[in-house]
């Protein structure tokens, strides 16, 4: 692999590396679990520690004083995470710079494919994962000293993050529809732990609620995909070929169009569950105000969007098939229930971080919205969405982890006057709950505006559609805002923050900024991504 | 083999597949259903078997066999095992026989086999173009296992015990299974392969929650589960 | 013609280094460095806005800028107008700021954000008018409301009320927003372009009925901008929970650009339209006139009292407004030409005395602690130079003369007055009943700053931190007479505007009026002839005064004043205490508009514990709510609340419940299949 | 030649008010005592009071600061410059371009506001009182009035006060039209209340219930009361004339001839007189009406005043 020699050989490399990079860093963070003591009595010391704290029901604080040989080399061990972000976002945006003309790289026989939505959903992760993981030494420290993260738990815990990581990627570069629900099943399953990595009754419940409705949601996304291929079949596409995503896409209008009407009702419904769509949503509060924060970001921030852009590749298929209408029904009636549901559970919200879940699902209603429409400007928008949302959101839980932990309650009525307490880190929450909101500079501002215009310039409806989803997005923003304030304005004593934690957090902010100011070099990128999914 | 005798014999597993699935929404005791859970795994082999057979692909009947040893001996395995913990811990836990019972779904029993059969005609209505599209006896069947898919969904809501839903959740995936091969000989084997393997951990999972639900709970009934809620 | 984009790139670079100063310097240094770059933004800005109104023109498109969509600048003389407003408010008020904020402490406006964040407000107010896009627009709008309102939070440490008007703001600024956004994009989609200029091209072959939901639409978000009835409900509480510097911006700057954009969109990119529009647009501004003023008078809040001002002169200039959009409606357009001059005049004077009382009320705010006019009182000896700053914005603002708020008032009365040669029932009950309404408002106003002017500042303090106050520094002193040389000069020769005001006007195709020029304003059309001269009734005034305050030198024998004790029929030298306060003031005025104002009172008697006949303590309260507000928003805040306690339903926390939405959805939609979608 | 008459027009309508205002009140007060039976203190008595106060040595109340000073004396500046304008006399005047109607209303509401203020620098219970109730007055008198300038100004298509005169003197069906007679109406009740006479204000009571007026100004004495009293009277005198002006404005020269003004002049001194007559006798018959009643009676005069400008407008319209 290091000799690079010929451009299928780099551009193998170049698809391989972003689920492989990462994959390899879970394995050397497997390995380098400490073997201070014995496996199964470190087991057994976790169960009986769970086991008293679920008695207790609540944390029981067991510190285990750290040596000072270790605290360094546990730090760097967090830091080792970096790695794979850092190769994700490098391959992403080499892959960018060859297909940002509407091309394609394949590799190990059309098995992997990288296209511009593929890079543009590579530097997504990647710039994600970079917040995530940056952010997660800061946390672990602070988990660390609370003493509700053993040495094993952490290092599990770098396992877990790097395998979702591999999987997340692996769905993206993937062209076969089998393999990339291959891959969002695996996400889920290496979250469920990283979920339920407290062993509290929350942690755990959120856990189960999380396993039990992705599965049954991502089955019929199965089932779903076993229909595509059963009517691919049936058009004549050979079996090798059946569930490769471009040829689906050339051919689609040989498809049987009800057959392909009730896979992709599936698939929507299926791959939807893990985008946060209803109707099979309500995993996704739970999970996200469980999960250790920086999951909570990559959740949030890039998992629910990988999902959707699976939806995105089979609405090409479906339009091809079906004509536009089909998918435009679908998509928005499903994003219309959504956004109310969301707006609805905002209004009272309690939790900040159940906050910030719906708010998730908003945002991925709104792009549900984008998809329906699906003109070039409502897919471009939905792919900036995808981007700014998955930045601001990272930044939100981020953040929102360090305050749980410095205020040591998730709600939002006991939270008060936190810009007067860590003002770097309640600046910081508080720009990301503003970007969130969709005020320019940043880019969810942009992206809005553009779904707004397309669905206005859609017509046949939509515009009633985009009118209405515009009410409940004020609704949003009005729980949002009031909620918000609540938490950080008022009065309050400064106490102890590095801002040394605050810089990935900053640097989200930075980009989800920039990205609404100008795209610059990615504009074209942005464009051919769009082509790509039919805009 | 004849093509009357394989229709007989395929509709014969078929009917067994659907029988299987709504016996489990007869059943209460966990550990009946986890057995007839395995026999519906059989079935499902050998639908793959016979498609095999008719279709003289011995990869497919190589891939009916795996399947069967993973849903009727893997599977329920994992699960016998399971309610063997919970059995044992009856001592430390005062209600530890209605662990392994489904005492009391959602839906009861009377009500559940009336709905199961409205879903049957769901199926039956959903599946139409299916079979339009490709009239085999194979694709004849299809309602058959979309009419488990949405079976073992219906388990999957209505039951309490935390192993009686991951019953529902292996009767959607046996439906599914059924699905595909039924219509189509089966998805390409790598797709095959890993989602075998993903619902093997997706078991493995739900069993090592179940697991945690006992210990931090004190039961495996889903319905205590309401601490996280808006 | 280079002299805007140099002009507006000077800005820019200019706010941005503020911004980066906000940031890094230390306190004391940040202060006065980000005050002088925003009166460099202010001046900049106002310089390319002057340019403008001379003749200049300039359009650009930015394509990089913008994902999406790409940005498009233009200046026109309208455009030029509003920037010119608002750079020489931002200039003034800069300086003020640099006094207001010095010496403070880093909290509230002295703070790391707030004075990093000043500078792009002060951009924003300045850049608006240039966008020539749709989505540009509404950028730089939408920048301008999250500058606004993180300034508007600057104080929130120090009281709790500052959350809840952020909150209020922050939702009703994206409320209009909404309204904006679903407006300019349908507008948009049908004109077939999202540049002004295609959308000016585009808009005969729009369909009325779209017109008209644009202009609704439209029309509602900038009028809440604007702060008229009935989306107001963010103004009277931002204002006052501002700092004083921003409050002076909003309300002298800011809520302009509600009125640019009604005049830009609905006259200029919508090519005018159906009487209705602007009946209703007219019906929106009377009733902010009356309302708001209602409520000014009703205030004791001194920035309450002035936000409700704000809404008040609003209204007026709508009332032009619309009345200019009425005339071309009918096709008078001279007469149209002359009511948007009068109410663009007005949107100028209003900035001069607006400003120049919120920055006064500002400089009581630093002096006292206090903004309760019925513990105010005698500033006018302790600070003489805010006092006197006051009154002569307090004379622009009644609208009497020579205040500079009569000019345009009396244009704007001239064109309604006039406006009766055009046929039509509509118009022949709406003028005089405009009319009415802007007569009454005046009345009001008149009382309402007798009130703050006399109960805040005159008599004698009611309360001790009053008593020990101390005059403004001289750097606030120095803005606001800034302000107030631009009052002077208005009330005295608007004719220096003349010019401006006709390519102005003439920007969005009405015919120039030549009604403000030289040293007077006159209104010179087919058949009518009025005139007004200001400088002349002043000189008048000042001979008279002359005249009137010698003739008791000269008639009388003893010219040296005699002190004495103050009489009060006898009861003589009273306590501050027993002076009348702002509440009492309004009570008679409130009495006659009970029926619109419907005050709430409580009467509490507690009794004395052994006597059910002995009364130990009497409180009486009672309080003006904003009617609109409990009317309107009431049952939409309790509607969302229980639709919030119904929802929380949704998501009890049993997984079957979950599954079963699952389930449900999955079954209803194979059931839409199988009938057939 | 036409200037000299014009200046002497301006200037014999200052001085007719200044000089004549006490005369004016004197007279009415004489038509009141005698209608009540008394002898009457004589029509030059508020003369000799005025004189009387004049030489008194000035008081400054403690407490009270520049606004309290100034205001009597920007009362009778107002009151001065809008005598100047109206046209008592001549329509014919130097000054008659700039005389405008919402001008002059704004000038006589300017003095209004000058009052209240110095009312409330006193500080007193008493001056706020006063300026609270007189403000409350003023704010519906002003609409009032404009509104029947409105009316007015509709047939001459201007507000131009000398315009609306030779209007309405060339062409006297105007004024004989229902939206000339409810504008009348409408502006002699505003009148009354400007001016704080009976039903609206009782000019010589003291009793703080009802008192209006007279509570802004208790804490005056000497010259500066000469100067607050001069002022009222001289905005009676004005707003007499300008009533007759409007509504009967038959005398008044329109044109630039000695003789025209010196007709002007007598013809103005017996209309003001009638009408302070019949003011007079009125107040002798009238109550006055509860303070917290008057908003109605203003309120009826402004409805009628939006009545006479809609029923101009048809009327006019129609033809």
């Amino acid at each position: 692999m290091l000799h690079l020699s010929g451009g299928a050989t780099a551009s193998a490399f170049l698809l391989t590396a972003p689920a492989a990079v990462p994959l390899a860093v879970a394995g050397a963070y497997a390995l380098a679990t400490p073997r201070t003591r014995p496996t199964a009595a470190a087991f057994a010391a976790e169960l009986t520690e769970a086991r008293q704290r679920a008695s207790a029901q609540g944390p029981v604080l067991l510190v285990e004083a750290p040596e000072p040989d270790q605290v360094s080399a546990r730090h760097g061990q967090d830091w080792a995470g970096l790695v794979s972000p850092a190769v994700i976002l490098t391959c992403g945006s080499l892959l960018a710079a060859d297909v940002d003309s509407g091309g394609s790289q394949r590799a190990y026989s059309g098995l992997l494919r990288a296209d511009a939505l593929t890079a543009w959903m590579l530097l997504v992760i990647g710039t994600v994962a970079l917040i995530a993981c940056g952010s997660a030494p800061a946390y672990l420290h602070g988990e660390r000293d609370a003493g509700r993260a053993s040495a094993r738990a952490v290092s599990r815990y770098h396992v877990l993050v790097q395998a979702f990581l591999a999987a997340m990627s692996l769905a993206v570069v993937t062209a076969n529809l089998g393999v990339l629900w291959v891959a969002i099943e695996a996400t889920t399953i290496v979250t469920a732990f990283l979920v339920g990595h407290r062993h509290t009754r929350t942690s755990v419940e959120a856990a189960w609620k999380y396993v039990v409705i992705c599965s049954a949601g991502i089955a019929l996304a199965f089932l779903g995909t076993v229909l595509i291929y059963y009517a691919a079949r049936q058009a004549g596409i050979a079996e090798a070929w059946a569930l490769d995503w471009p040829t689906l896409v050339a051919r689609a209008d040989r498809l049987d169009p009800a057959v392909t009407r009730l896979g992709i009702t599936l698939v929507v419904l299926g791959f939807g569950a893990k985008a946060g769509l209803i109707p099979l949503h309500a995993w996704l509060p739970d999970a996200h105000s469980q999960a250790p924060a920086p999951v909570s970001a990559l959740m949030s921030g890039v998992l629910l969007s990988v999902a959707f852009a699976a939806i995105l590749r089979y609405r090409v298929i479906a339009d091809a098939a079906l004509g536009p209408g089909f998918t435009r029904v679908l998509l928005a009636g499903i994003a219309l229930l959504t956004l109310a549901l969301a707006a609805g559970l905002l209004l009272a919200q309690r939790d900040y971080k159940r906050m910030l879940a719906y708010s998730s699902m908003e945002h991925m209603s709104l792009i549900a919205l984008a998809a329906a429409i699906g003109s070039p400007l409502a897919l471009s928008a939905a792919l900036l969405h995808i981007a700014g949302h998955g930045l601001a959101k990272s930044v939100a839980f981020c953040a929102s982890g360090r305050i749980l932990q410095i205020t040591g309650t998730a709600r939002i009525g006991l939270v008060r006057g936190l810009l007067a307490q860590a003002p770097p880190l309640a600046g910081a929450f508080g720009l990301a709950v503003v970007a969130l909101m969709a005020f320019p500079p940043f880019s969810l501002f942009a992206s809005e505006l553009g779904i707004a215009r397309a669905g206005f310039a859609a017509g046949g409806g939509l515009g009633w559609v985009m009118a209405v989803a515009l009410l409940l997005v004020l609704v949003a923003f009005a729980a949002l805002a009031a909620r918000t304030a609540r938490m950080l304005l008022g009065p309050g004593t400064p106490s102890e923050e590095s801002p040394s934690a605050v810089w990935p957090l900053l640097l989200g902010l930075a980009a989800c900024a920039a990205l609404g100011v100008a795209l610059g070099p990615l504009t074209d990128l942005l464009h051919a991504a769009a082509q790509a999914i039919g805009g | 083999m004849s093509g009357g005798l394989y229709t007989q014999l395929l509709d014969l597993a078929c009917g067994a597949f659907l029988l299987a699935a709504v016996i489990v929404l007869w059943m209460r005791e966990l550990a009946s259903i986890v057995r007839v859970f395995a026999l519906q795994g059989i079935a499902l082999a050998a639908i793959a078997v016979l498609l095999g057979a008719h279709e003289e692909r011995w990869d497919l009947i190589a891939v009916g066999i795996g399947i069967g040893a993973l849903r009727a001996g893997v599977l329920p395995y994992l699960m016998r095992r399971a309610l063997a913990a919970l059995t044992q811990d009856r001592r430390r836990y005062a209600d530890g026989g209605a662990e392994t019972r489904e005492t009391q779904p959602l839906v009861n029993v009377a009500a559940s086999l009336l709905t199961a059969s409205l879903l049957t005609l769901l199926a039956y209505a959903v599946a139409r173009p299916l079979t339009a599209l490709h009239p085999t006896p194979a694709t004849h069947a299809l309602p058959v296992g979309l009419a488990v898919v949405l079976i073992g969904f219906f388990v999957l809501v209505t039951r309490r015990r935390a192993l009686a839903q991951v019953v529902g959740f292996l009767l959607l995936d046996n439906g599914i299974t059924a699905t595909a091969f039924l219509a189509t000989s089966g998805v390409p084997l790598i797709v095959e392969l890993g989602v075998s393997f993903d619902v093997l951990l997706a078991v493995l999972v739900l069993q090592i929650l179940t697991t945690r639900m006992r210990e931090a709970f004190g039961t495996t009934d889903i319905d205590d589960l309401r601490e996280l809620h808006d | 013609m280079s002299v805007i984009p140099a002009a507006l790139a000077t800005a820019t670079a200019m706010a941005g280094a503020g911004a980066v100063a906000g940031f890094v310097l230390p306190y004391r240094l940040r202060v006065p460095v980000v005050g002088v770059l925003t009166a460099g933004v202010g001046a900049a800005g106002g310089t390319a806005g002057l340019a403008a109104t001379g003749g200049s023109r300039w359009a650009a498109g930015l394509p990089g800028l913008l994902p999406l969509a790409g940005a498009h600048v233009a200046v026109d003389a309208l455009a030029g107008l509003f920037m010119a407003v608002a750079g020489a408010v931002v200039v003034a008020v800069a300086v003020y700021g640099i006094g207001y904020a010095a010496g403070h402490g880093s909290h509230g406006l002295g703070s790391r954000t707030a004075q990093a964040v000043l500078p792009p407000f002060a951009l924003t107010l300045v850049l608006v008018p240039v966008a020539a896009s749709v989505s540009t627009f509404l950028v730089l709008w939408e920048l301008m409301a999250l500058a606004s309102l993180l300034l508007v939070l600057a104080e929130h440490r120090e009281r709790a009320s500052v959350r809840q008007a952020g909150v209020w703001y922050a939702v009703m600024t994206h409320l209009g927003l909404v309204l904006l956004l679903a407006g300019l994009a349908l507008f948009a989609a049908k004109a077939g372009g999202e540049t002004f200029a295609a959308l000016r091209a585009g808009a005969p072959t729009v369909s009325p009925t779209v017109r008209g939901l644009v202009f609704v639409l439209v029309g509602l978000a900038f009028t809440s901008k604007a702060g008229a009835v009935p989306l107001h409900a963010w103004l009277p509480r931002a204002h006052p929970e501002a700092p004083s510097p921003v409050s002076a911006l909003m309300s002298a700057a800011m809520v302009n650009l509600g009125v640019y954009g009604i005049v830009r969109t609905g006259i200029d990119l919508l090519g005018g339209g159906p009487a209705w529009w602007w009946l209703g647009l007219m019906a929106v501004g009377g009733a902010s006139a009356v309302y708001g003023i209602l409520q000014a008078a009703m205030a004791s809040d001194l920035k309450r009292l002035l936000a409700y001002s704000t809404s008040e002169n609003m209204g007026l200039v709508l009332i032009g407004v619309g009345a200019s959009g009425l005339f071309t409606a009918y096709g008078n357009r001279p007469l149209a030409a002359l009511a948007l001059a009068a109410a663009l005049l007005h949107v100028v004077n209003h900035a001069a005395f607006k400003a120049l009382l919120f920055c006064a009320a500002g400089s009581v705010l630093r002096a006292t602690g206090l903004l309760d006019l019925d513990r105010l009182g005698g500033l006018r000896s302790r600070m003489p130079a805010t006092a006197g700053l006051f009154a002569l914005a307090a004379l622009g603002a009644v609208a009497l003369p020579p205040g500079n708020g009569f000019i345009s008032e009396w244009l704007l009365l001239q064109s309604l007055i006039h406006g009766l040669q055009v046929p039509g029932v509509a118009v022949a009950v709406v003028l005089p009943l405009s009319v009415a309404l802007i007569a009454l408002s005046a009345g009001i106003a008149a009382a309402a700053f007798v009130k703050a002017l006399g109960v805040g500042f005159f008599a004698r303090p009611r309360s001790d931190e009053a008593a020990s106050a101390r005059e403004a520094s001289p750097l606030m002193i120095a803005g606001m007479g800034l302000l107030a040389a631009a009052c002077v000069a208005l009330a005295l020769v608007p004719g220096l505007l003349g010019d401006g005001l006709d390519r102005a006007v003439s920007a969005v195709g009405l015919p120039g009026t030549g009604a403000v020029s030289g040293g007077g304003v006159r209104v010179r059309l087919a058949d009518i002839s009025a005139s007004l001269s200001p400088l002349w009734v002043v000189a008048a005034l000042a001979a008279a005064l002359m005249v009137a305050a010698g003739l008791p030198r000269l008639y009388g024998r003893r010219r040296r004043r005699a002190n004495a004790r103050l009489w009060d029929c006898g009861g003589g030298a009273p306590t501050p205490r027993m002076a009348y306060t702002a509440t009492s003031f309004a009570e008679p005025l409130q009495r006659v508009f009970d029926d619109v104002l419907a005050p709430e009172q409580d009467l509490n008697v507690t009794p004395v514990r052994e006597s059910a006949y002995l009364v130990e303590r009497v409180r009486f309260q009672r309080r003006v709510p904003d009617r609109i507000e409990h009317r309107l928003y009431e049952p939409v805040l309790r509607g969302l609340a229980g639709a919030g306690q119904a929802a929380r339903r949704l998501a009890g926390g049993s997984v079957h419940l979950y599954l079963g939405y699952g389930f449900v959805g999955l079954v209803v939609l194979l059931l839409a299949l199988a009938v057939g979608w | 030649m036409s200037t000299a008459v014009g200046y002497a027009a301006v200037a014999g309508q200052v001085v007719l008010v200044g000089a004549g205002a006490p005369v004016v009140t004197g007279w009415m007060r004489q038509v009141r005592a005698r209608l009540e039976g008394r002898a009457g203190a004589g029509v030059l008595q508020p003369w000799r009071d005025a004189r009387k106060l004049l030489r008194k040595e000035p008081i400054t109340p403690v407490g009270t600061g520049p606004a309290f000073r100034t205001a009597p004396a920007l009362l009778v500046a107002t009151t001065a410059v809008a005598a100047a304008l109206v046209p008592l006399l001549s329509t014919d005047t130097p000054v008659s371009s700039h005389a405008d109607l919402i001008l002059v209303v704004a000038l006589i509401a300017l003095g209004t506001m000058a009052l209240a203020l110095a009312g409330l620098d006193t500080g007193t219970a008493f001056g706020g009182m006063g300026a609270s109730r007189e403000m409350t007055v003023a704010a519906l008198v002003e609409p009032t009035i404009l509104l029947s300038v409105f009316a007015l100004s509709i047939p001459a298509g201007t507000t131009n006060i000398p315009a609306i005169v030779s209007g309405a003197a060339h062409e006297p069906a105007r004024l004989a039209s229902p939206a000339g007679l409810l504008a009348t109406a409408a502006l002699a009740v505003a009148v009354l209340a400007e001016t704080g006479r009976i039903p609206v204000d009782n000019p010589s009571t003291h009793l703080e219930l009802t008192m209006i007026h007279e509570a802004m100004v208790l804490e005056y004495a000497g010259p500066d009361l000469a100067l607050v009293e001069l002022g009222a009277q001289m905005r009676l005198t004005l707003l007499l004339g300008l009533l007759s002006s409007l509504f009967v404005p038959w005398g008044i020269a329109t044109g630039s001839s000695w003789v025209a003004l010196g007709v002007a002049l007598v013809l103005f001194a017996a209309k003001i007189c009638l009408l302070g007559a019949v003011l007079a006798a009125a107040e002798v018959f009238w109550a006055k009406v509860r303070l917290f009643r008057v908003p109605e009676l203003l309120a009826g005069s402004f409805l009628l005043a939006l009545l006479a400008v809609t029923a101009s407008y048809f009327l006019s319209g129609v033809s």
